[in-house]
């Protein structure tokens, strides 16, 4: 104690024994023989009996909301939003809420692990100093080029030590993923943009300034890009407008919770919505009178509405709303974009927006902004990208894997062969909080804090108007025995010797943040501060720091409409019956399985809970004889999954839709065996962006004559009349 | 054999096994209650009455009176910053206990005394800043070692007390003074609502 | 008192029943009469003891376990969810209460009413108004979430000040129910005191020591026999409205409450009428299984006592139609929305079959069989008609309760009912009255002897018309 | 002892009284069905997690639950507006006089409905006559680390504020009356009233469309007195006379 404590030593010091078996004995007075162990050395801040508030970035998925959590002596009691934070302004989406029941998960791994072998159950226990050992071995002892980095969607600062370490050692830079990014088809998105503006960066929607919404399948209130951001920004464009009302339109073949809240859901066939759109540009132009542009020259209004389902009164109703409102906005997203011709739906949106003339306007659509510590927009890998990725493990081009924040056994779709090219691979190395499926086939577990215990900041990619580098800080000590993977790999560098520790000099990753805090010295923005320790604590104190200003970038939209657009029937693979629409659960997302709560938030629209459902139109169940509950088999060229039925009302009969987010073989109690994982029907096709092209998918049905018992919130009877079952 | 058993109750000697048997189980009965009455074993026999002797105020050690709902217990800094400059501190048996957990990095595992019942939610803030002193509820501290309750700190009890404290007496209500009368029946449905300690 | 009267030379006897078919009509001696009842009780077979073995087996595991399990695991182990808080356990405790009825009705207004027809049989019906009560109270048990913490509906002084809240049904009902418990006990106990001290003079050993204790001293002078009939008057018309007020009260329970499906005014009328429903038919059920099983039944309880029972009834389901009706037409007519689909669930949605079983067994089964007159007068078929009714009259607990449960105003909330430990619970329940009555049927006299004796002794029979009536005689 | 016999009186409908304390408003307009408030309020409240087949069987602790119907077939299929339905905290409650322990019971101070899960003797009279089905029982031992091992790190995240309650007891929203205290009682402190806005329940702080309001709304300059004033509000079941809090606004397309 001598010595200066630097802040992370101090928390660890200051939590050691709170008590953590007080209150818990329930509704009876059987607390008698509790004990109550009091802080040994209390934090100045905090008093007996209140609670304390630390202020940090939410890690259930990239967006990177901003938290206040509630702690009490040494436990953390409960998330808030940080109501600072330009991102979320203190609301928060369920799965941030339960990012506590991954905190306190019984099934995280405590120890570092060896596993005997690659698949097992558990394996023998290892110090920290031996696992440090391995990595900086890992590190040193292979070739730079046959090093890989897999890390998450979240650009946080353990991805800028990893690509700061790559490009020290000379490896290939790492690679970024997430189901997420692939189920918003952001490559899609960032290449429409480039390609329509010129520019590259994520295209960023007003939604709370537009009074008109025009939605080609963006699930924007559920898990596209910043659901809690513009989850507010839909409710201003709702009803925070004066003496208006704000119209929402959507696009898509099955009704998703966004499509629940618009006010005209257009039921469309998969894979015509670009053609659509263009047919509405060109009925908006016939209807003003204007010369037709190219953009819309080369559609087929005829045609399109034969192709699409969508009847011409419909269109001309759509066209006819751009004339009524003021600042209409069309927004490309998720399903549509994850089609063969995914791009030309972006574009054609684009082209759309392009017509509203609301590029760079109040309600239209921008460049998101740049973050303060990057100079431009780093996206997440793309399929194509993961394809090649998952092509140099076969080749044997990695020796090592160095895997954290995401899980490709789970995420990726099984047809790209991850699963199988891991036996290329001679080590693999996760940092994985929880014993998912990578981490079940690694041969090291080096299990990382859960982002509540750890210090960071994340680069927030969209969501806020302004430039904003979100921040993270320890809110409780490490519950179990974990260390966090920056401390890991700086150690090894030192351990490792040579260039990588005179690269890395920092005693433990608060001193590696401060480094490239550093450059935020003397800027204006929330808070400026001159020296890095009184930045670093309004950094933490606020929970990031962020400008104050727009900082939105306006795309140059001078020909857009000169351009002249395509728009092909999608391509779709298989020769089944039906399309299939995979979606994201809008309460687990990704990686919300194992949290038992998230596990029992019903579906926003089906309002099942704890397990996988298909969709399927009544009328076509019917005709197929195949009732609620029943289990099916839905079978793709690449892969087939059993799974019960859900009558869905409102889904297009030739189409079937399934959530992703269950499935898990590994994962946690609460996670492992449940449901289904409709991943495992994609095919390797991309689309022209190079983002994988998961819904271009036609999947046939089959009975299996099994039942199981969906678990709904809503009561059948009530819902769906007395005879249903 | 049922027949033998009633008559044998009817002889003096069985009427007397009879008694015996009640007084055995009644006493039992009172011992076992008895039992969790007792204060427990804590794991310093810490003396309250030295203490509070030099002139130690509550507030010191349980200052979380002031400001919230648990007065707290005091850590082992604060022990320790008293006692590391003591003599006795060294050489007393009784504070081994204390010099092994401060050197050890370990908490003393306190056994709570005055404790009420998990669906009871008691804030000692409004008590103490309705000028209520710690020894109206806690009893003479300065007389005590180990603590104990000097009274069972049960609803009947706090009741009573808010009840006295909002009664239209001569003692809160010397004037008959109608305003305060008013002031008095709003206390009082604040103060034996059943929402003021059960949530 | 006049000697035992004897049978009368009938001008027409070769046109007549042999009067001997009943009771009155064949008076034995007294000390026969009371070897008779006391070699009922005493013989016990084999068999007796198996099926209470059995019965005690069944009592322990399925009721005393279960409820255990109950307790331990919460209700969660039975079959109750949102919306149906309520389910079989309340089911049972209308339908216990119910069963109870009977007992006070046909010993009580019976012995009011002067109806001699009564005189075998009110003990038989008395014991299954205590017994049956104690079932609804154990089901009352059952039912509660913390049942460790029941004491708290008894109105007593405590530290907190707390008191039971008046203002619920509930608590009524606990008032009722814990009345009529004690009030029926003691109705049980009164005319029982003679025929225990004749079993206490004819009996040895433990027997004895206990009738000693139950027959308080009588010794049949005449003080005693007047202040016993005195108390007994006296019972016997307080304890009607109380035993009418029980069963509206436990009607309130539901016609309080503002469900769709329950509020209705006439519940309490359809509610007593309902019970007496199912209480006759069930002694129709145990007057059976004692004659067939017991010894020297068979003089007691003839075919004379079955018409009678089997008359009320065919009175008391009329009457149960009517009222059904009544509440069914009133909530049609009224229109009111929620009413009209509870209406249309139980008719027409997912167990629309038990609504047409229960009106089947309720009304038709009745109206069919004891019309006649011979049919009546065969206690086999008497008791299945009373198994039917006692099962329609469950239904019909069952449709009032978890049934339209499923219904409420939040439709997005209905859902079915699926019973689950109350199966076991309801055999153990089952098995608790028939253990019951079983051990009861060998301590004490099922036939109120002396009752029977005194309708022999005070009545003759008159001749009006074709038939031999039993009447008063002119000596009271 | 000096017993008192008096029994809490049931509250007669005086202008004042009508007027009621805490209120909320629910836009269903901007409610996007997302289940934050579901999710935050389980975490405030210590609500216990069911597992599937209870959950399936309707025993949900949910405090907040969102309902949503279907109208009409593909393709004019729609969805009614999401409307989430919580303790609507009557001020004339149905569940109040039925409970025959004063468990159920009126909150006078606070003009809100208390369950006093100590006081609860499990006849889950209470839930029947609700008729908006809010309240919700707890089935099984829930929070039982000895029965449910896996609670046994789960457990850190209770919250000190609110009981845990065990089997056999009766539960619902409380208006998260921990928080309504604890700002009481910081006002208190500071010696003033409690501000427009300071009292947030967890489901109106989690709402990321901001559709939940809450506040006094015996003060007509509140935030949810004015958000109540419009043609779109209205009240759930308002022909049963229970006198809700709860103001609802009307979705879809009205203005």
């Amino acid at each position: 104690m001598s010595q200066q404590i630097s802040r992370r030593d101090f928390l660890k010091l200051a939590g050691v024994g709170a008590a953590t078996t007080a209150v818990l004995t329930g509704c009876g007075p059987a607390s008698r023989y509790v004990t109550r162990a009091p802080y040994i050395k209390m934090p100045e801040y905090t008093y007996n009996g209140l609670s304390t508030f630390y202020a940090t970035t939410c890690r259930e998925c990239s967006a990177g909301c901003g938290l206040v959590i509630r702690t009490m002596q040494g436990r953390a009691i409960k998330v808030e939003g940080n109501p600072d934070h330009p991102v979320n302004l203190g609301k928060t989406c369920a799965r941030g809420q339960a990012t506590l029941h991954g905190l306190y998960n019984p099934d995280r791994i405590t120890d570092p692990i060896q596993r005997v072998a690659r698949g097992s159950e558990g394996g023998t226990k290892m110090d920290w100093d031996a696992a440090i050992g391995i990595v900086a071995d890992a590190l040193s002892k292979n070739k730079p080029d046959e090093i890989a980095f897999l890390v998450g969607m979240a650009p946080d600062h353990l991805f800028d030590l990893v690509a700061d370490l790559a490009k020290t050692i000379g490896a290939p830079a790492p690679v970024r993923y997430g189901a997420l990014g692939m189920f918003e088809a952001r490559t899609t998105l960032v290449k429409a943009a480039e390609e329509t503006f010129g520019q590259t960066g994520l295209p960023f929607f007003d939604i709370g300034g537009a009074d008109l919404v025009i939605s080609f399948g963006a699930n924007f209130l559920e898990t596209w890009l910043s659901p809690v951001a513009q989850t507010r920004e839909f409710s201003k464009m709702r009803r925070g407008q004066k003496n208006k009302r704000g119209y929402l339109v959507q696009f898509e073949s099955r009704m998703s919770q966004t499509g629940a809240k618009a006010d005209e859901w257009i039921p469309i066939t998969p894979g015509t919505e670009a053609m659509v759109a263009l047919a509405i540009g060109r009925l908006i132009v016939e209807a003003r009178g204007l010369a037709l542009p190219p953009a819309f020259a080369n559609v087929d209004v005829n045609g399109v509405v034969e192709a699409s389902g969508v009847t011409l009164d419909a269109l001309n109703r759509v066209a006819g709303l751009f004339s009524l409102y003021d600042r209409p906005l069309v927004i490309p997203g998720g399903g549509a974009l994850g089609l063969s011709n995914g791009l030309q739906t972006a574009e054609a949106a684009l082209a759309l927006n392009a017509l509203a003339g609301n590029f760079g306007k109040d309600g239209g659509v921008f460049i998101s902004p740049t973050n303060p510590l990057a100079d431009q927009y780093h996206r997440p890998a793309s399929g194509r990208e993961m394809q090649d990725f998952i092509q140099r493990m076969v080749d044997g081009k990695i020796k090592v894997l160095f895997v954290h924040g995401v899980n490709p056994l789970f995420e990726l779709p099984k047809k790209l062969g991850f699963g199988g090219a891991t036996k290329y691979v001679p080590q693999i190395i996760s940092f994985a909080t929880f014993p998912d499926e990578t981490a079940m086939e690694a041969d090291y577990v080096f299990p990382d804090h859960h982002g509540l215990e750890s210090w960071g900041y994340q680069k927030i990619a969209t969501g806020s108007a302004s430039s904003v580098l979100s921040g993270a800080q320890p809110v409780i000590v490490p519950f179990f025995n974990t260390k966090s993977t920056v401390d890991v790999l700086l150690a090894a560098a030192q351990k490792a010797g040579g260039a990588l520790a005179s690269a890395f000099p920092f005693k433990d990753e608060v001193e590696f943040m401060d480094s490239k805090l550093a450059s935020l010295l003397n800027v204006d923005g929330f808070f400026s501060a001159p020296e890095i320790n009184t930045f670093a604590a309004y950094f933490q104190q606020y929970g990031g720091w962020w400008k104050t200003t727009d900082n939105r970038i306006a795309p140059s939209s001078a020909d857009v409409l000169n351009r002249s657009f395509k728009a092909d029937a999608a391509q779709f693979d298989g020769q089944g019956d039906f399309f299939f629409v995979p979606f994201v659960s809008p309460i687990l997302g990704e990686a919300g399985a194992n949290k038992p709560w998230l596990q029992e938030v019903p579906d926003p629209t089906t309002t099942i809970m704890w397990n996988t459902w298909v969709e399927i139109n009544p009328a076509t169940a019917d005709k197929l004889g195949i009732e609620d509950n029943d289990v099916v088999r839905v079978v793709s060229d690449y892969g087939e999954v059993e799974v019960s039925v859900y009558k869905y009302p409102a889904i297009r009969p030739d189409t079937i839709a399934m959530p992703f987010g269950q499935g898990h073989t590994a994962y946690g109690q609460f996670a492992q065996g449940r449901g289904a994982n409709p991943a495992d029907l994609f095919g390797p096709s991309v689309n022209e962006a190079g983002d994988l092209a998961f819904g271009s998918l036609k999947v046939r049905i089959e009975k299996t004559n099994k039942k199981r018992q969906l678990s709904r919130l809503e009561g059948v009877l009530g819902v769906y009349g007395f005879d249903s079952k | 054999m049922i027949k033998k058993f009633f008559d044998a109750l009817n002889q003096p000697l069985g009427r007397i096994g009879v008694l015996i048997t009640l007084l055995v189980v009644f006493s039992a009965a009172v011992w076992g209650i008895a039992q969790t009455q007792k204060p427990p074993e804590q794991p310093i026999q810490f003396p309250h009455n030295l203490h509070v002797g030099v002139g130690i105020q509550c507030l010191y050690c349980h200052s979380g009176a002031l400001r919230g709902a648990s007065p707290g217990l005091p850590t082992e800094t604060k022990c320790w910053g008293c006692h590391q400059q003591m003599a006795i501190t060294n050489t007393s048996p009784l504070l081994k206990p204390l010099v092994q957990a401060v050197e050890n990095n370990q908490p003393i595992n306190w056994i709570p005394v005055a404790q009420v019942p998990d669906f009871v939610r008691f804030v000692h803030r409004p008590h103490i800043a309705a000028g209520l002193n710690c020894e109206v509820c806690h009893g003479n501290v300065s007389q005590m070692t180990v603590y104990q309750n000097p009274q069972v700190l049960n609803m009947g009890w706090c009741l009573a007390c808010h009840r006295a404290k909002t009664e239209d007496n001569i003692q809160n209500n010397p004037g008959r003074d109608p305003a305060i009368t008013a002031a008095l029946a709003t206390k009082r449905t604040k103060l034996t609502d059943c929402s003021l300690c059960h949530y | 008192m006049s000697s035992i009267a004897k049978p009368l030379a009938l001008p027409h006897a070769e046109e007549q029943e042999d009067p001997r078919e009943q009771l009155m009509h064949d008076p034995r001696s007294r000390g026969e009469m009371n070897d008779m009842v006391m070699e009922s009780m005493h013989s016990t077979t084999w068999k007796y003891w198996t099926v209470t073995g059995i019965l005690a087996v069944i009592v322990v595991v399925c009721l005393f376990y279960a409820w255990y399990y109950l307790i331990m695991q919460g209700l969660g182990v039975a079959g109750v969810n949102r919306p149906v808080y309520w389910g079989i356990f309340l089911v049972e405790v209308v339908f216990w209460i119910g069963i109870s009825h009977a007992g006070t009705f046909i010993s009580a207004i019976l012995r009011v009413l002067k109806v001699e027809g009564r005189r075998p049989f009110t003990r038989a019906a008395e014991l299954m108004t205590t017994f049956g009560l104690v079932q609804a109270g154990i089901s009352v048990f059952l039912h509660m979430g913390r049942v460790w913490l029941s004491y708290w509906l008894i109105p007593f002084p405590n530290e907190r000040g707390l008191w039971p809240d008046f203002h619920s049904p509930l608590m009524w009902d606990f008032m009722a129910i814990s009345t009529y418990l004690l009030s029926s006990t003691m109705y049980l106990f009164l005319p029982l005191i003679p025929d225990m001290a004749m079993a206490r003079d004819r009996s040895t050993g433990w027997r004895k020591a206990a009738y000693r204790i139950l027959a308080i001293g009588f010794r049949g002078t005449e003080g005693e026999w007047k202040n016993l009939i005195t108390a007994m008057n006296i019972f016997a018309f307080a304890i009607i409205p109380v035993m009418f007020s029980v069963h509206t009260i436990v009607s309130w329970d539901f016609a309080m409450a503002s469900r769709p499906g329950w509020s209705s005014s006439v519940f309490g009328p359809y509610f007593v009428i309902g019970a007496l429903h199912s209480g006759m038919a069930a002694v129709a059920i145990v007057l059976f299984l004692i004659r067939s099983t017991m010894k020297n039944m068979k003089y007691f309880l003839r075919p004379e006592h079955f018409d009678l029972l089997g008359k009320l009834m065919l009175m008391v389901s009329m009457a149960w139609a009517y009222f059904y009706f009544n509440d069914y037409i009133v909530s049609w007519y009224g229109g009111d929305k929620w009413e009209k689909i509870v209406q249309e669930f139980t008719e027409k949605g997912p167990l629309w079959y038990l609504w047409y079983a229960m009106l089947f067994f309720n009304i038709v089964v009745p109206f069919a069989v004891l019309w006649n007159k011979k049919w009546r007068q065969t206690p086999w078929l008497l008791a299945i008609v009373g198994l039917l009714i006692n099962a329609g009259m469950w239904l019909e607990r069952y449709i009032i309760i978890p049934e339209t449960l499923t219904i409420n105003r939040m439709p997005f909330t209905w859902r079915l009912y699926v019973p689950g430990v109350e199966i076991v619970l309801t055999i153990g329940n089952f098995a608790f009255f028939f253990l019951l009555y079983m051990l009861a049927s060998r301590f004490l006299p099922l036939i109120p002897v002396w009752e029977v004796q005194e309708g022999h002794e005070s009545h003759t029979l008159r001749k009006i018309g074709k038939a031999s009536i039993p009447t008063l005689s002119d000596m009271e | 002892m000096a017993t008192d016999l008096q029994l809490p009186v049931f509250t007669n409908n005086s202008e004042n009284e009508l007027a009621g304390r805490w209120g909320m408003v629910i836009d269903q307009d901007i409610c996007t069905g997302c289940q934050a408030c579901v999710a935050a309020c389980a975490m405030e409240n210590n609500i216990p997690f069911v597992g599937e087949a209870d959950a399936g069987y309707g025993r949900t602790m949910h405090w907040i639950r969102i309902e949503r119907f279907w109208q009409g077939t593909f393709p004019e299929v729609k969805m009614t507006p999401y409307q989430p339905v919580l303790c609507q905290q009557c001020h004339k409650a149905p569940c109040e006089p039925v409970c025959p322990v004063f468990a159920s019971v009126h909150s006078v101070s606070e003009d809100i409905n208390l369950q006093v899960y100590n006081r609860c003797v499990g006849t889950r009279y209470c839930a029947n006559n609700c008729p908006y089905q809010v309240r919700v029982f707890n089935w099984r031992d829930y929070t039982d680390a000895r029965q449910r091992p896996e609670l046994v790190t789960l457990q850190n995240q209770l919250n000190p504020d609110v009981t845990v309650r065990r089997r056999g007891v009766m539960e619902k929203c409380t208006f998260c009356i921990q928080r309504i205290r604890h700002v009481e009682d910081t006002a208190q402190s500071e010696g003033r009233d409690v501000r427009d806005g300071e009292v947030v329940p967890a489901c109106a702080q989690a709402c990321p469309a901001d559709a939940i309001v809450f506040g006094r709304v015996d003060d007509p300059t509140s935030k949810v007195s004015k958000a109540a004033i419009t043609s779109r509000g209205s009240h759930m079941l308002e022909e049963l006379g229970t006198l809700p809090r709860v103001t609802y606004l009307a979705g879809g397309s009205a203005q």
